[in-house]
C-alpha cells in the first residue's frame, strides 16, 4: 500500500502552484474583502496616539516618497489625513522629496473638500525644501525663516492657521510617510531626538524592518508597515472598503494557503517518520 | 611575466579609488572621478563580447543542428529585432524600440519576476519541516512572521503582530548585522589580495 | 475666513493706482513710491559663507533665512564681490532657496557675498555682507576614523598573510558546503550528467563575483579530473572571458587540457530576468546533477534554485547578500553564508597566503567584537556615569563616516 | 490598428507562454525563453550605446560645442582591449582591461563594503541596554549578543569547541531565526508581484476580447 503521508510530503508541486494562482486570482475576480484585523502593533499604537491629542492640535505630515511607492503610502496618506480631519486637528504638509508635494496635495485638498475642511484654516501644504536632516534642525528654530510662503507661494503671515506657530516646539506629532532617505530616519533623528517631537510614521515593507527598531527604542510612537499598515489605519479609522483593504485580500488567502500547505507538510512528515519509527 | 602589467594596472587604479575616497586634493579627486567612468565604459563597450558570443553559439546550434536548434533563429531574430529598431529609431519614448520594450522584454521579465510567488510557496513546502531543532527554529519564525502579516494572526491572537514586529527588529537585525560584518571582512581581505596582486587567477592562474 | 482673495485684491487696487498715477498726475518720487505704494520686501538674514568643506577647492558655500516679516520677493539674487571690487551678479533664485553654491571661486582670494531681493523686477531689499577664502582640502574630516581603521586591518590582514607565506602551519575549520564539492561533482560523473556553475549575475568588478571565479577555478579542476562535462551560462560579457580562462587554466592544470570545450562557457544575456529565464530552460534541458549558485544574486536566486531543486540536483549555493540568503538555506543543499563564500578559495586551495589571510580576517572580526563589547559597556554605564559616556561617543565618532 | 491593444496582447501572451513552464518544460516556454534571451540581449546592446558610450564616451571625447579631448582615447582603447579577445593572436591584450575592471571593483567595493556593511553596522550596534522597561532591556541584550555571537560563527581559524564552539552555536541559531524571518516576511512582496501580474491578465487584457469580438461582429 502507497503510504498516504509519504504521498502528501511530496506532493507534485504543481498541486501547490495551481492553488496559488487560484487564491489570488479568485479574490481579484470577486472583489472580496477579507475583514481585517488589527492587534496590539505599532499601527494600532499610531492611531490611538493621534486619537489621544487633544482636537485642533498641529501635526505636521512630511509626504517623503514619490510615485513609484505610491500603491503602500497613499493610502496610508488618505487614512492619516481623514483621521486628523476627523478629530480636528490642524494639518501642515510638507515633503522632503521633491514629488511628495504634489501626492499630498491630492489627498489632503480632496478630503478637505469631502469632509468640509478649508484650506489655509484646517491645513496648509508647505511643499518641497531640499536639505532633509539639515532642514528639519532648522525648522526647530524657525519653521517661518524656512517656508516664508506656502507651496501656492501664500506668504506664511497671510495663512491664518499659521499664527502662533513659530518652531518645532508648537507641533504636537510628525507623520513622515517615507519610502527611504531623506525620510523617517531624518526625523527621528533631527526633530525626534532633538526637540522631542513625537514622531510617527509610515513607510514601504521594504523598509519596515530597519524602522521597527526605533520602535523597540521608543524613538517613534507608531509606524505603518507596508500594505498591512496601510489596511489598518484603513480598519481603524473605519473606512471598510478602502485601497489597501481590498489590496491584502489575495495576500491573506495566499499566505494562508501557504501556511496550510507548511501544517500539511508537518503533519505528513511526523506520521511518516511515527510509521518508519514502528517499522 | 605577461601579469606584470596587468598587475600594476590593478594596483595602480585600485590605490586611485582608494586614495579618493580619503582626499578631496586634486589630482585624485578627478583622476578617480575619471577612473569610475572609465570603468564603465569599458564595462559597457564589453558588451559587444557577450552579443557575438550570443550570435556565435546560435549560428553554431543551428549549422550543427544540435539539439533544440530549431529555438536559435527566434533567439537570433530577437536579438536583431531589438538591434535594428533601437539604431534606427533610438531609445526615445513610444518609439519602435520602446514600444518592444514595454509591450514584451518588461513583461517577460516582471512574468520571470512574478514565478517568485509559486516558488516561495514551493520552496516554504519543502523545506519548512520541523526536522531538527534548527529547522524547527526556521520554520517558527517563518510562520510567526507570516501570521503578524495577515488579518489571521491577530485574529489568533492580538499580540502575534508584535511578535513579528519583534523578530524583524531584533534576532532579524542581529543576523544580517552579523553576516553583513562578516561579509564586508571577506571583501576587504579578498580586495587586498587583487589590489596587491597575491590573488591572480582571475587573470588565467598562471604565476 | 479666507484672506488670500482679500490679499490679492488690495495688491491689484494698489497696482492701478500706481500705474493711474503714473499716467495721470506728476511722476512722484523714488521715495514717494516706496513708502507709500510698495511694500516693504522681506530680505536674506543670518547670511553665512564658508569655504565648502572636504573639497578640491574652488567652492563656497553660501546660506541665508529669510525675514519674516514684509513681502516675499519675487526672487533673489547673489551678488559675489572679488578682489578687484566689482560686483556680480552670480545667479537669480527662486524665493524659497536658502542656500547655494559659488562653484567658481579661484583659491585662496577672499570674495564678498550678499542677497538681494528682487520685487517686481527691482532690487527692494539686499542682506548684509559676508566673505569666505576657498580652499582646498588634503584629508576628508569625516573619514579620517574610518581611516584608521582601515589602516590596522590592513595592515593585520597583510601581516597575517606574510606569516602564512613563510610556512606557519595554519588551521581552518570545515565549512560544510565546501566539503561536498568532491561528492557533488563525483555524483555527477557517476550519472554522466553535467555539472551547471552559475556565477551571479552582477559584473567582474564586483568581489562576490571574483571570488566565484577562484571558487570556479577549483570546480574546473575536478571536473577535468573526473571528466564530466560543466557548463557556465553567464549574464556578463567580462565574466564570461574570464571563466573561460580560469576553466582552461583548471583543465591544463589537471593534465586534461584536450577536454576543455569553450563553448559550454556562454554569455545569455546582461537582463536580470532573462538570464534566468535562459538558465531555468538548461536546468531542465540539460538536467545537471550539480549546481553552484555562488556569486552575487538579487531576486533571481530562489526561481534558479527551485528550478534546480525540481530536476534532482546536488546544490551547493553560496552568497554575501543577506536577503537571498533565507532562499538558498530554504531551496540548496548546502549553502555558504556571507564570509564563507570568501573564505572557500583558502578551503578548497589549503594555499598558505590565502589561509594568512583568513586569520586576518578573523583578528579583524575580533577587533570589531571588541569595539562592540566595550562601545555598549559604555553607553550603558555611561547613563549613570557620564565620563564612559564620552567614551561611546567617541567609539561612535570613530566608526561615522562623512 | 491600435497599437496600444496590439501592446497588450504582445504583453499577454508572452506572459501566458512564460507561466507554462510551471506546469513543465515545454515549445511554448522554449519559444519564450529564446525569445526572451535575444531580445533583452538587444535591449542591453542598445542600452549601453545610448545611455553610456554616446554621453559618457563619445560626447566627452567630442564635445558638442567641437573640440578633441585626447584623455578619452585611453577608455576607448581599453575597451578595444577587452574586445580583443575575439582574436586570438591578441587576446592577451584583454588582461590589461580586466586589470583595471578589477582594479577599480576591488578599490570601489573595499570602501562600500566598509563604510556601509562594516562601519555603519557597529555603529548601530553601539547603544546603551538599559533603557526603556524590562522588554526593551531583554531585547537590546539579545541584539547585542546575536551580533557578537554570530561573527564568532564567522571565525574560520579557530575550531568551534569549547566556548568558541557554544557562542558560533548561538550564533548560528540566531542567523537561522533570522533567516526564517526573513523569508516569511519577504512572501509579500513576492506575492504583490503576481497579483500584478494577474492584475493585468485579468483587468487589462481580458477586456480586450469582447472589444475586439464587438469590433470584429
Amino acid at each position: 500500500m502507497a503510504d498516504i503521508f509519504t504521498k502528501i510530503g511530496n506532493l507534485d508541486r504543481r498541486i501547490i502552484f495551481v492553488l496559488i494562482a487560484l487564491s489570488v486570482i479568485i479574490p481579484i475576480l470577486t472583489d472580496l474583502i477579507i475583514p481585517n484585523i488589527v492587534g496590539a502593533e505599532p499601527s494600532r499604537d499610531l492611531f490611538e496616539f493621534v486619537d489621544s491629542l487633544p482636537p485642533g492640535s498641529n501635526v505636521i505630515i512630511s509626504f517623503d516618497y514619490d510615485p513609484s511607492t505610491m500603491p503602500e503610502l497613499q493610502p496610508m496618506a488618505e487614512a492619516v489625513v481623514r483621521h486628523l480631519f476627523e478629530k480636528g486637528h490642524k494639518i501642515i504638509g510638507m515633503a522632503l522629496w521633491p514629488q511628495g508635494a504634489a501626492l499630498g496635495q491630492d489627498a489632503m485638498s480632496s478630503l478637505s473638500d469631502s469632509l468640509g475642511k478649508e484650506q489655509y484654516q484646517d491645513w496648509v501644504n508647505l511643499g518641497y525644501k531640499t536639505g532633509g536632516g539639515v532642514m528639519i534642525v532648522r525648522l526647530g528654530t524657525s519653521m517661518r525663516a524656512i517656508f516664508p510662503t506656502d507651496r501656492d507661494n501664500v506668504p506664511w503671515s497671510e495663512i491664518p492657521m499659521l499664527q502662533g506657530i513659530n518652531n518645532l516646539d508648537d507641533i504636537q506629532l510628525v507623520i513622515s510617510l517615507s519610502a527611504g532617505d531623506p525620510g523617517i530616519i531624518a526625523w527621528v533623528m533631527m526633530a525626534g531626538d532633538r526637540y522631542d517631537i513625537p514622531i510617527g510614521g509610515g513607510c514601504t515593507a521594504v523598509s519596515a524592518p530597519q524602522l521597527y527598531t526605533y520602535l523597540q527604542t521608543e524613538q517613534m510612537v507608531g509606524l505603518l508597515g507596508g500594505l498591512k499598515g496601510a489596511a489598518d489605519y484603513e480598519t481603524l479609522v473605519g473606512i471598510d472598503n478602502g485601497q489597501a483593504i481590498r489590496g491584502m485580500s489575495p495576500q491573506s488567502v495566499a499566505h494562508i494557503a501557504i501556511m496550510l500547505f507548511i501544517i500539511i507538510g508537518n503533519v505528513a512528515y511526523f506520521m511518516q517518520k511515527k510509521r518508519g519509527g514502528a517499522r | 611575466m605577461r601579469l606584470i602589467i596587468p598587475l600594476a594596472i590593478t594596483f595602480t587604479s585600485g590605490m586611485i579609488m582608494i586614495l579618493n575616497f580619503f582626499i578631496p586634493h586634486q589630482p585624485f579627486a578627478l583622476l578617480g572621478d575619471n577612473l569610475q567612468e572609465w570603468y564603465m565604459i569599458v564595462a559597457s563597450g564589453a558588451i559587444f563580447l557577450g552579443a557575438a558570443n550570443l550570435l556565435h553559439v546560435h549560428f553554431r546550434k543551428i549549422r550543427l543542428k544540435l539539439k533544440n536548434w530549431k529555438y536559435s533563429p527566434v533567439t537570433i531574430v530577437g536579438f536583431l529585432v531589438m538591434i535594428i529598431l533601437g539604431l534606427f529609431y533610438g531609445v526615445t519614448e513610444n518609439l519602435p524600440f520602446d514600444y518592444l520594450f514595454m509591450n514584451m522584454v518588461a513583461p517577460m521579465g516582471a512574468t520571470m519576476f512574478s514565478l517568485l510567488a509559486f516558488f516561495v510557496a514551493s520552496a516554504a513546502f519543502r523545506a519548512f519541516r520541523a526536522s531538527n531543532w534548527r529547522a524547527t527554529l526556521l520554520l517558527t519564525s517563518a510562520f510567526l512572521v507570516m501570521l503578524g502579516q495577515v488579518p489571521i494572526g491577530a485574529m489568533i491572537w492580538d499580540k502575534i503582530p508584535l511578535a513579528k514586529v519583534w523578530l524583524m527588529a531584533i534576532p532579524n537585525t542581529a543576523g544580517q548585522r552579523a553576516v553583513m560584518i562578516g561579509a564586508a571582512m571577506g571583501v576587504v581581505a579578498t580586495s587586498l589580495r587583487m589590489i596587491f596582486g597575491i590573488e591572480r587567477s582571475y587573470l588565467g592562474g598562471a604565476d | 475666513m479666507n484672506r488670500l482673495p482679500a490679499v490679492i485684491l488690495l495688491l491689484l487696487m494698489l497696482t492701478a493706482g500706481a500705474a493711474m498715477s503714473q499716467s495721470g498726475g506728476p511722476p512722484p518720487g523714488d521715495e514717494i513710491r516706496s513708502t507709500a505704494l510698495a511694500p516693504v520686501v522681506s530680505s536674506a538674514m543670518e547670511l553665512e559663507a564658508v569655504d565648502t568643506p572636504d573639497d578640491a577647492g574652488g567652492n563656497v558655500d553660501i546660506t541665508w533665512l529669510m525675514e519674516a516679516e514684509g513681502t516675499v520677493p519675487d526672487s533673489l539674487g547673489v551678488i559675489r564681490t572679488g578682489p578687484s571690487g566689482e560686483d556680480e551678479l552670480l545667479a537669480v533664485l527662486p524665493t524659497g532657496t536658502l542656500l547655494y553654491r559659488d562653484t567658481t571661486a579661484l583659491n585662496g582670494t577672499t570674495y564678498s557675498y550678499s542677497i538681494v531681493s528682487y520685487y517686481r523686477g527691482e532690487i527692494a531689499g539686499a542682506s548684509g555682507e559676508v566673505s569666505a577664502v576657498p580652499s582646498a582640502q588634503w584629508l576628508y574630516s569625516g573619514r579620517v576614523g574610518m581611516m584608521i581603521i582601515l589602516i590596522i586591518l590592513m595592515s593585520i590582514i597583510l601581516y597575517y598573510i606574510e606569516t602564512g607565506k613563510r610556512g606557519k602551519e595554519l588551521f581552518i575549520r570545515e565549512i560544510a558546503g565546501l566539503a561536498a564539492v568532491d561528492d557533488a561533482v563525483g555524483r555527477a560523473t557517476e550519472m554522466g550528467k553535467p555539472v551547471l556553475y552559475i556565477p551571479g549575475i552582477m559584473d567582474m568588478d564586483d568581489i562576490q563575483t571574483i571570488a566565484s571565479m577562484v571558487i570556479l577555478g577549483r570546480v574546473a579542476r575536478k571536473t577535468a579530473e573526473y571528466g564530466s562535462p560543466l557548463l557556465v551560462p553567464t549574464s556578463r560579457s567580462v565574466v564570461m572571458s574570464v571563466a573561460q580562462e580560469v576553466v582552461k587554466e583548471g583543465y591544463i592544470q589537471a593534465g586534461r587540457p584536450d577536454a576543455y570545450n569553450k563553448e559550454s562557457i556562454n554569455y545569455l544575456t546582461d537582463d536580470q530576468f532573462g538570464y534566468a529565464a535562459g538558465v531555468d530552460g538548461i536546468i531542465v534541458r540539460e538536467k545537471p546533477a550539480a549546481i553552484f549558485l555562488l556569486g552575487t544574486f538579487y531576486a533571481e536566486s530562489l526561481i534558479l534554485a527551485e528550478t534546480g531543486r525540481s530536476v534532482g540536483a546536488i546544490q551547493i549555493a553560496g552568497t554575501a547578500m543577506p536577503s537571498q540568503i533565507p532562499f538558498f538555506v530554504a531551496a540548496c543543499d548546502y549553502t555558504l553564508i556571507g564570509e564563507e563564500l570568501f573564505a572557500a578559495s583558502a578551503y578548497l586551495s589549503r594555499e598558505p597566503k590565502l589561509l594568512g589571510s583568513l586569520k586576518g580576517q578573523d583578528a579583524a572580526k575580533l577587533f570589531f567584537i571588541v569595539l562592540i563589547v566595550v562601545g555598549v559597556i559604555a553607553a550603558t554605564i555611561g547613563q549613570f556615569w557620564p565620563p564612559l559616556e564620552s567614551v561611546a561617543e567617541f567609539l561612535r565618532d570613530l566608526v561615522t563616516v562623512n | 490598428m491600435n497599437w496600444e491593444i496590439v501592446g497588450i496582447w504582445l504583453g499577454a501572451i508572452v506572459t501566458l507562454l512564460l507561466y507554462s513552464f510551471l506546469y513543465r518544460d515545454n515549445p511554448f516556454y522554449k519559444f519564450a525563453e529564446h525569445l526572451f534571451v535575444g531580445m533583452s540581449a538587444g535591449y542591453w546592446v542598445i542600452y549601453s550605446i545610448f545611455n553610456v558610450l554616446i554621453p559618457n564616451w563619445w560626447q566627452n571625447m567630442f564635445p558638442p560645442d567641437g573640440g578633441f579631448n585626447w584623455i578619452w582615447v585611453i577608455p576607448g582603447l581599453f575597451a578595444m582591449f577587452m574586445l580583443a579577445r575575439m582574436v586570438p593572436k591578441i587576446a592577451g591584450l584583454s588582461r590589461l582591461a580586466l586589470g583595471m575592471i578589477v582594479g577599480t571593483g576591488a578599490g570601489l567595493n573595499m570602501l562600500t563594503f566598509f563604510q556601509s556593511n562594516a562601519l555603519a553596522q557597529v555603529k548601530g550596534t553601539i547603544f546603551s541596554v538599559a533603557t526603556g522597561g524590562v522588554w526593551s532591556v531583554f531585547s537590546s541584550l539579545v541584539l547585542v549578543v546575536g551580533v557578537v555571537s554570530g561573527l564568532v560563527y564567522f571565525f574560520f581559524s579557530k575550531a568551534h569547541t569549547g566556548f568558541t564552539g557554544k557562542t558560533a552555536n548561538l550564533g548560528i541559531t540566531i542567523l537561522m531565526v533570522a533567516f526564517g524571518a526573513s523569508f516569511g516576511y519577504t512572501i509579500m512582496a513576492r506575492l504583490s508581484l503576481l497579483i500584478g501580474r494577474c492584475t493585468f491578465l485579468l483587468e487589462d487584457w481580458l477586456p480586450t476580447i469582447p472589444r475586439l469580438l464587438g469590433i470584429g461582429g
